[in-house]
């Protein structure tokens, strides 16, 4: 508290400064003239895009000690012109939401609970049932003999959260694979 | 909208809706689901154009409109079919437009038959297969070319039931082939088989009496609705409608857009300022994930996913396009051939097809559905959910959940336990019984994601907007984004399939699978977003990137993933992270992002000048032709052959881009104008025809045919329908209900439902029913109350408001509940509550397979539903009264009385 | 009450560099009730969820007021057809009011055309629509674009009649999102014994929530119900279970502490907008210099009211109400009290001289009281 | 509410979070939360004559629990002691003025932690002397209570001296006490009577309607309050015979009270009566004013009997604390129904109109 400093207790200050009453400049801490916004100091900023919709809006990520501190509109944007809904606008909450997880969780058939797996054992788990099940429900030919070439019983749901170079890989990985079951919200 | 124009895209950017006189907002609730889009709605308001806002419900965005039209849900092709015979009748279409720009004075063949003529159905119509067969809609071939075009259309009538079926919702961009390049046309407009006067015939009957008792408008507000439009209309004036999933989610979809389309044709609004249909999308890349899709049906840039019956490349490239037709999609053979170079590089030769062969092929629709029903059947072993939330977010959730309980391994993407990784451990079913925990073998893995600013790549906006997203921060933990995952899961699949001498391993032994890494080993989306935009292969500029899609070639020296986004890298610079802030720019800001196709902002602009090519008014002046030198200017791209006199009439035989004439605007149609009729591309008729949705307490006024005859079924014990209204069982749920989203959550609300800021803002489920009913079933306003369907119930609190509006429907009252769809049970949410798509059953729109969402008929009754097995017996019980068998409703002819059709059950007993 | 009524209270704060006053203009009639302003303003300034998750029973809203986490509330009122035409009744009456209109002398015909340039004011319009309290006949004159001109034959023969209000007649939603007035007499500001409330130097009013003791003075000195003490100030937004850890940079507990806007103190000493107005879609929340603020609202309303829509009123406008003026000035479609605002406002302190003489006179009672208990006790 | 015979099904419905810190109500009126106390009154029809937003609270009442009623209490009989301490040191009333002295600086010290244990960051009460605002009772008011709590302290300081014989280990420091102790118990009993009088401002000078209404009035109702209070503890604590004063002092409490205590519900706005005289406030209130008659009447007749005088001195004491209280919770009351806030502020508008005065509403058409 500023008390103890001499001649900065506010009620000094208010006889030597205009502020007889002590409601403005008088009564001001350190701490408050120290105020600047967290954007100031942020170490850099990074022009995005709101993942929610699809109008687009143009989001301002403003990043400090390799922490997302504050995420909004960016008034650059012709589209949005800085402005933001409220999904929009928790995006820096999505970012940071407590509720998010970050490990990857297996679950056993028949069991009733969740296990933890690290990474690398799990893509391959997922690699090996992928292959396998591809190899139990081949086609080659349907009852015509025309060429099939394809498997169905690998199918995959959703695309439309994802950039477009997510999807194009996708496709791409899952067509050379055979799997032609792929669908996204653009369906829903 | 991609069948009556040649693109799948929404014409119009978002700015554009500023400089509309009126704007209809239908099929949408823009003010909730596109708030910051809604911006240019209020500008467009402040400069003076009327809102009007078409829902059954007075949602916030009817709250800031002019004037609300409460509508019954499913009746939108009855509207818009009133407000074109309220267009034809008062002759208030734009002549000068329609004669030079649409199809309206082709003349289609003889044995064309109007639903007048066959009570609801059109001609062509198999009912075996419940399909159209569309030789009977197409063009009349014009006197002295009978020969060529008789030839072209018997060759592609054999087996074409297929390409009929599938033809539907290709047309994302690239209208769908014609029969012949020489219609026959009638500038007087005489001849009764004119496309204008079948349009007149066809909508006689929709009066404005006929409006109001099918839709429940008033005669008042129908003429308020249709003065608006057609006054905004015409040279100096334009009117924009906007829509969203209130169109798409239906049984008839594809025919609301078609109708606005029709509309939006004859009053000359499409490709002019402020005018246009702006299709408002869902999800942040909806329009990037159908450009390039995660669809069963499709390849990037709407190509078709080969089917069974294409054997050979070229059976399959002459299924797209006729070399001779006009427009670019005539190329179509150079945007395929570009894309097997790009995915399998030097294994695709001239020799063998272009690796045509290592594609798998279709034989039907495979949609999500489809897919659901096959797991049903456990013919589905692996599932990758990917940032997606079916178990709340798709039709049907209890089928979806008991869908996944059959998989052996599950795969989930996401930021959070979704209810469709939890679902074994704490899902409805769990609750009710009907599954075990401890008996589902179903593996799961759940991977958690970067998002949007742990990883860099590109968004495909509502307007057709590439926009480029850098990465702020490195991923925590495990989390990784898509690109890394899949790209690690190619690379060991390659690996564990290096040495495999099986022919079927061959596609993926040869892929193009080596992407530059970033340091953090994740693949980099900029040499993915380049093989995307396609590069030359040889030549002196070997590896550049093209600038445009006009530079692919058929000879396999060019390759391009997507042919659509070509130009997104154009002289090597990412312009989708272009950043040329909007107030440096004039309103199209074309340097902000880039557009499909070539960074075009307003589609088919052409049709913004006259067919000289001077500008219809000097207010709605967009592009015009500028005699000296030789060229189209305006602030936008061009959407037409820059250098194209407007007096040019080529030869039609020439194909291609070359025969389009100077006043085709739609470069993509086969012929170059827009289509009010459709002689293909639309698996359920040519013109749009109301139908009742699957589930309606209203028989038809119109015809005797109840639903659409071609919409997609799937009869299921799990998916049973409501009884055909008129019979008593039919009064078990006499309410109608619809689902719709809300501005503080997110859609099945795995982005929402977990962040305490926006749950705390729509914390509970509710339902919204008008004081009227809640008179009349006892309910308690912010109390408890059971919604039951033909497939599940559900409870909801309850919010008595004036805000919906019980309908006088032919005499009989009709109530509306509405229910939001985001929340759903499970364990890890912050706010949880029962999910309103468990009421909805399964019925799909024949032409893009979307399902009926938006309408359906339940029974609602004060308190809360009963827990645990309870809720199965309330549910069977309703079932039990209502007399329901999987065959109800779910026979596609309603009318028996037909001399087409063979044996039918009488009428109405179902 | 010694801050002069000029509309700008800083000048009397002995700042080095006075600012000109910032403010708000909160227009409602353009509000989509969004709630991206609540959601920002939580985001930004970091305040804990204030809700326990339930239906509050106020149509759409069910954040219930603002307090110490809320410090942006949006309103949602339902009304139907009656409570409609008692708007306009009561709208028209205050324009009936001959209020003095601040701007162009009410004489002169104001053929002042609005920022939008489309609408041309006639003298009757600018003279109030409805003179002597009669009906509103006119319904507002037409605006332009319902005498569409009938482009060349396109329209229909006869021009269409304006119809009385385009509005729907029988049912409105009226949205508003309410904030911190930042009043020109603060009454937190006046009764706060610690100086934690202070005036800032661009004229609006801030808790400094190091100095704060919570004492709670400004709770009740608030004639509008803004300001409280945060009972429960833990700061990391609450999930049902005990979620993982907030990562750090989010942790700042702000216990026992009052708390309210502070029109983004931070953000504006580096010349940014209040995040919430920088997030609203439609710009019902404009920020600005308050005289430019008060400018505008005046213009948005005088529009509105030649639309015909009389209920329109601005709150927080005019300098010599119970606080002088507010720096967040409001266009409200109804009575403020429909809103959940006081009608008449006056800044206790307004009172105080007076409450002090009354107290002085008491003290010298009981004192003289207490000398002639003494004086005459002397005997027994 | 709901009539489903699934309804016994309904899980427990306890809150879904548990609300950390002072339990489930909060001050801004969670009441309206659980729409009314139990009432299901239906907010979709507010009533006809006024309207009000859901029915919810404009104003908000501070978040001051007991304590803050106890301070009020407390300052009020610490001030009249100290007048009746320095009255007797004056008429040479030895045991009036110890027990006095003693009674005044128990009483400020109770109060004084009181009102630091209420405060939101007890830690941080040294703020109260930051600064010297006029226009904030409670800045002054704190400073008054410094003052006159370090003036009472040197007076019974001296007291507690002389009791315990000059044992305290003062040396040197004993004649300075000596030399103050006049002069601190004349501040003492000059500041006392603003201490018992300011609290009135402090509950006057705020948005609070009932509290704002009785600002005529509230100051000399506290300072009767305070009187009979200390006179009350007077005979209570001292033998009749040396509280002769204190009972005439006392009795004129008790008077002014009862004037003050009409006149000011006379002055106020009818509507913004109501909580002075429902609910709880209401009993306590006229609990006060029977105990304080009780109290007068047992003074006058049997005033000299030491038995009847304690009696009548509790009486008065209690008295004083239920008008405290009372008081204190009627404004809190006042706040959670809008109608006190609207009505007065309607009534006050209007009658404004009505005498031609235009220009001074919030709400303007232009």
């Amino acid at each position: 508290m500023s008390r103890f400093s001499p001649l900065e207790w506010p009620v000094f200050r208010q006889f030597r400064t205009a502020d007889s009453t002590g409601r403005s400049s008088a009564a001001v801490s350190q701490h408050t003239r120290d105020i600047t916004s967290r954007t100031e100091t942020a170490d850099r900023v990074v022009q995005s895009v709101c993942p929610y919709c699809a109008v687009g809006c143009g989001q301002k990520v403003y990043v400090k000690d390799e922490k997302v501190i504050q995420i909004e509109g960016d008034p650059d944007s012709p589209i949005s012109r800085g402005r933001l809904c409220p999904k929009g606008s928790a995006s820096e909450q999505l970012v940071n939401s407590p509720g998010r997880q970050t490990r990857v969780l297996y679950r056993a058939p028949r069991a009733t609970e969740w296990q933890q797996l690290d990474l690398n054992t799990a893509v391959d788990m997922v690699v090996d049932r992928f292959l396998e099940s591809r190899r139990r429900t081949w086609q080659d030919t349907d009852e015509q003999g025309r060429l099939l070439r394809r498997t169905m019983g690998i199918a995959a749901l959703g695309g439309a959260t994802l950039d477009n170079e997510e999807n194009y890989l996708i496709k791409k990985l899952f067509t050379a694979a055979g799997a032609v079951q792929i669908e996204n919200q653009a369906r829903i | 909208m991609g069948t009556s124009f040649g693109r799948g895209g929404a014409t119009q950017s978002l700015q554009d809706m500023a400089n509309a006189d009126c704007i209809v907002i239908q099929g949408s609730n823009m003010a909730e689901c596109h708030p910051v889009g809604f911006q240019w709605v209020t500008e467009a308001k402040a400069r003076g154009a009327k809102i009007i806002h078409v829902d059954p419900r007075f949602t916030r965005t009817t709250a800031v409109s002019d004037k609300h039209l409460p509508i019954r849900v499913g009746s939108d092709i009855a509207l818009l079919g009133g407000l074109i015979n309220y267009v034809l009748t008062h002759d208030l279409w734009f002549h000068e437009y329609v004669l030079a720009y649409t199809n309206a004075a082709t003349i289609i063949n003889d044995d064309y038959r109007d639903p007048e003529d066959l009570e609801g159905l059109f001609s062509g119509y198999d009912p075996d297969s419940g399909t159209y067969e569309h030789t009977s809609w197409s063009y009349r071939t014009a006197p002295g070319y009978e020969d060529e075009g008789a030839q072209d259309s018997g060759e592609d009538e054999h087996g074409d039931q297929k390409s009929g079926r599938a033809g539907g919702d290709e047309h994302g961009s690239g209208g769908p082939p014609l029969n012949t390049n020489h219609p026959d046309r009638d500038e007087s407009l005489q001849d009764p088989n004119t496309v204008l006067q079948i349009l007149k015939r066809h909508y006689a009957r929709y009066t404005p009496e006929m409006v109001r008792d099918t839709c429940g408008i008033s005669l008042e507000d129908f003429d308020y609705l249709a003065r608006a439009v057609t006054e905004n209309s015409g040279r100096e004036r334009t009117t924009c409608f906007a829509y969203a999933v209130g169109w798409t989610h239906h049984t008839l979809g594809a025919q609301f857009i078609r109708t606005a389309a029709v509309l939006q044709l004859l009053l000359g609004n499409v490709g002019r300022p402020g005018g246009g249909i702006m299709a408002l999308r869902g999800h942040a890349s909806i329009q990037g994930s159908t450009d390039i899709p995660t669809l069963f049906n499709l390849l990037p840039g709407y190509l078709p996913m080969p089917s069974v019956d294409k054997e050979s490349f070229d059976e399959y490239v002459d299924a797209i396009a006729v070399k001779k037709q006009k427009g670019f999609w005539a190329e179509a053979e150079a945007y395929t051939v570009s894309l097997l170079k790009a995915w399998w590089g030097d294994a695709a030769q001239e020799d063998n097809g272009w690796a045509y062969d290592y594609m798998p092929r279709l034989n039907g629709p495979h949609g999500t559905y489809q897919t659901v029903m096959a797991m049903l059947k456990d013919e589905v072993e692996g599932y990758f959910v990917l940032g997606q939330n079916p178990a709340i977010g798709s039709a049907n959730g209890r089928l979806q959940r008991l869908g996944m309980s059959h998989l052996k391994w599950l795969v989930v993407r996401d930021f959070n336990l979704i209810e469709s990784a939890t679902w074994w451990k704490d899902g409805p079913e769990i609750a009710t019984g009907e599954l075990r925990t401890e008996d589902i073998d179903t593996e799961v893995f759940f991977f958690p994601a970067a998002n949007h600013v742990e990883k860099a790549g590109t968004f495909t906006q509502t307007q057709r907007l590439l926009q480029w997203r850098h990465q702020a921060v490195n991923p925590p933990g495990d989390c990784q984004s898509e690109l890394q995952f899949f790209f690690e899961l190619g690379k060991r699949l390659r690996a564990k399939l290096a040495d495999s001498r099986d022919e079927r391993d061959r596609p993926l032994q040869e892929l193009t699978w080596d992407y530059p890494l970033l340091p953090e080993g994740e693949p980099d989306p900029r040499a993915v977003l380049a093989e995307i935009n396609g590069r030359h292969l040889t030549g002196p500029d070997k590896g550049k990137p093209l600038s445009s899609y006009t530079q692919m070639k058929a000879d396999g020296s060019t390759d391009g993933g997507c042919w659509i986004y070509t130009g997104v890298y154009a002289d090597g610079q990412n312009h989708a992270a272009d950043r040329k802030p909007g107030r440096e720019q004039d309103e199209i800001a074309s340097e902000w992002g880039w557009a499909w196709p070539a960074n075009r902002r307003i589609l088919y602009n052409r049709a913004s000048a006259d067919p000289e090519g001077k500008p219809w008014s000097e207010r709605k002046k967009l592009i015009w032709w500028d005699a000296q030198h030789k060229r189209w200017t305006g602030p936008d791209v061009p959407d037409f052959p820059v250098d194209k006199d407007p007096a040019a009439r080529p030869d039609p035989d020439l194909g291609g881009a070359a025969a389009l004439s100077g006043d085709d605007p739609f470069i993509m149609q086969a012929d170059g104008k827009g289509w009010l009729f459709a002689p293909r591309g639309m698996v359920d008729g040519p013109l749009p025809t109301h139908y009742e949705p699957q589930e309606s307490p209203v028989v038809n006024p119109l015809y005797a045919q109840q639903q659409n005859p071609a919409r997609e079924l799937f009869p299921h014990p799990g998916n049973l329908s409501a009884p055909e209204p008129g019979t008593p069982q039919a009064e078990v749920y006499p309410y109608m209900f619809t689902t719709y989203r809300l501005t503080e959550q997110h859609t099945a609300g795995g982005m929402s439902r977990w962040l305490p800021y926006l749950s705390e803002l729509q914390p509970e489920m509710f339902c919204e029913v008008s004081p009227e009913l809640a008179a009349e079933c006892g309910l308690e306003p912010y109390g408890w109350a059971t919604i039951v369907s033909p497939r599940s119930a559900i409870e909801a609190k309850v919010l008595v408001t004036d805000r919906m509006t019980p309908l006088d429907i032919g005499g009989r009252t009709v109530h509306q509940i509405g229910l939001p769809y985001h929340w759903g049970q499970g364990g890890d949410a912050v706010v949880t509550g029962d999910a309103a798509n468990d009421l909805l059953g399964i019925t799909l729109d024949p032409n893009v397979h979307i399902q009926e969402s938006k309408v359906g008929t339940c029974d609602i009754r004060p308190g809360r539903r009963p827990r645990g097995p309870e809720v199965l017996e309330l549910v069977s019980e309703y079932q039990e009264r209502a007399g329901l068998t999987p065959s109800t409703s779910n026979t596609k002819v309603t009318d028996p009385q037909r001399e087409l059709t063979a044996e039918q059950t009488e009428d109405g007993s179902q | 009450m010694t801050a002069d009524p000029a509309a700008n209270p800083t000048a009397d704060a002995h700042y080095d560099h006075p600012h000109p006053r910032k403010g708000f203009f909160t227009d409602t009639s353009i509000c989509i009730g969004c709630k991206a302003c609540e959601v920002a303003c939580k985001e930004w300034n970091r305040n804990p969820v204030d809700s326990d998750y339930e239906l509050l029973g106020s149509s759409y809203d069910n954040t219930g007021a603002l307090g110490a986490n809320t410090w942006r509330h949006v309103a949602f009122i339902e009304q139907g057809a009656e409570q409609i035409d008692r708007a306009r009744e009561s709208g028209r009456a205050l324009v009936d009011l001959g209020m003095p209109r601040v701007g162009p002398p009410e004489g002169a015909a104001s053929s002042k055309t609005t920022s939008q340039g489309t609408i041309p004011v006639t003298q009757a319009a600018a003279a109030g629509c409805g003179s002597g309290g009669g009906g509103c006949g006119c319904g507002g004159s037409p605006s332009p674009e319902d005498s569409a001109d009938s482009s060349d034959g396109q329209g229909p023969e006869s021009p269409v009649a304006a119809s009385v209000h385009p509005d729907t007649p029988d049912f409105r939603w009226l949205m508003s999102s309410d904030v911190c007035k930042h009043c020109t007499h603060a009454g937190c500001l006046d009764v706060c014994p610690t100086g934690a409330l202070f005036r800032t130097e661009y004229g609006t009013v801030v808790v400094q929530d190091d100095v704060c003791n919570g004492c709670g003075t400004c709770v009740a000195g608030c004639p509008f119900g803004v300001i409280e003490r945060r009972s429960d100030g833990v700061f990391e937004p609450k999930n049902q279970r005990d979620s993982p850890p907030v990562p750090d940079t989010v942790k700042v507990p702000q216990h026992g502490v009052a708390q309210k806007c502070t029109l983004c103190y931070d953000r504006m000493k580096n010349d940014q907008t209040p995040a919430c107005a920088q997030a609203c879609p439609t710009t019902s929340i404009k920020y600005g210099d308050h005289d430019s603020m008060a400018a505008t609202a005046r213009e948005r309303v005088a529009q509105l009211h030649e639309q015909g829509k009389t209920e329109a009123r601005l709150y927080g406008a005019n300098p010599n109400d119970g606080v002088g003026g507010t720096g967040s000035v409001f266009l409200l479609l109804d009575e403020p009290e429909t809103y959940g605002l006081p009608p008449d406002p006056r800044v206790p302190t307004a009172d105080l001289p007076y409450m002090f003489k009354r107290a002085g006179m008491a003290v010298a009672g009981m004192l003289a009281v207490g000398a002639v208990a003494f004086a005459s006790g002397g005997r027994r | 509410m709901s009539v489903s015979e699934y309804d016994n099904y309904r899980p427990p419905e306890e809150p879904r979070r548990k609300r950390k810190g002072k339990g489930r109500r909060r001050a801004s009126g969670s009441a309206f939360r659980r729409g009314g106390d139990g009432s299901r009154e239906m907010p979709m029809v507010p009533e006809p004559e006024f309207t009000s937003y859901y029915g919810r609270p404009i104003v908000k009442a501070p978040p001051w629990e007991t304590q803050i009623g106890a301070y009020l209490f407390l300052g009020g009989l610490a001030g009249g002691s100290s007048i009746l301490a320095f009255g007797a040191e004056l008429t040479g009333r030895p045991l009036l003025r110890r027990n006095m002295r003693l009674s005044a600086l128990t009483a400020a010290s109770l109060g004084t932690v009181a009102l630091v244990s209420d405060l939101g960051r007890p830690e941080r009460f040294l703020n109260m002397m930051r600064t010297i605002k006029p226009t904030s009772p409670m800045s002054l008011g704190s400073w008054l209570l410094a003052y006159y709590a370090s003036h009472a302290g040197f007076a019974a300081a001296a007291e507690v001296d002389r009791m315990t014989h000059a044992k305290l280990p003062l040396g040197p420091l004993r004649p300075v006490l000596r030399f103050i102790e006049r002069p601190a118990a004349a501040g003492a009993a000059v500041t006392g009577a603003p201490l018992a009088a300011y609290t009135a401002v402090l509950l006057s000078d705020t948005a609070v309607p009932t509290w704002n209404a009785m600002h005529k009035d509230l100051p000399f109702v506290f300072v009767s309050s305070a009187s009979l209070a200390a006179g009350g503890l007077a005979m209570l604590t001292t033998p009749v015979t040396e509280t002769k004063p204190a009972r005439t002092f006392a009795l004129a409490g008790v008077a002014g009270e009862l004037v003050a205590m009409h006149l000011m519900k006379q002055r106020m706005d009818p509507v913004v009566v109501e909580p002075l005289e429902q609910g709880r406030p209401g009993t306590w209130l006229t609990w006060s004013e029977r105990l304080a008659l009780a109290g007068a009447a047992g003074t006058i007749l049997g005033g000299r009997r030491r038995w009847v005088a304690a009696l009548s001195g509790t009486a008065l004491i209690a008295s004083s604390a239920l008008t405290r209280f009372g008081v204190f919770q009627a404004g809190k009351d006042s706040v959670k129904d809008p109608k006190y806030t609207v009505e007065p502020q309607r009534n006050r508008l209007a009658k404004r109109r009505a005498a031609g005065i235009v220009d001074d509403s919030i709400t303007t058409a232009g």
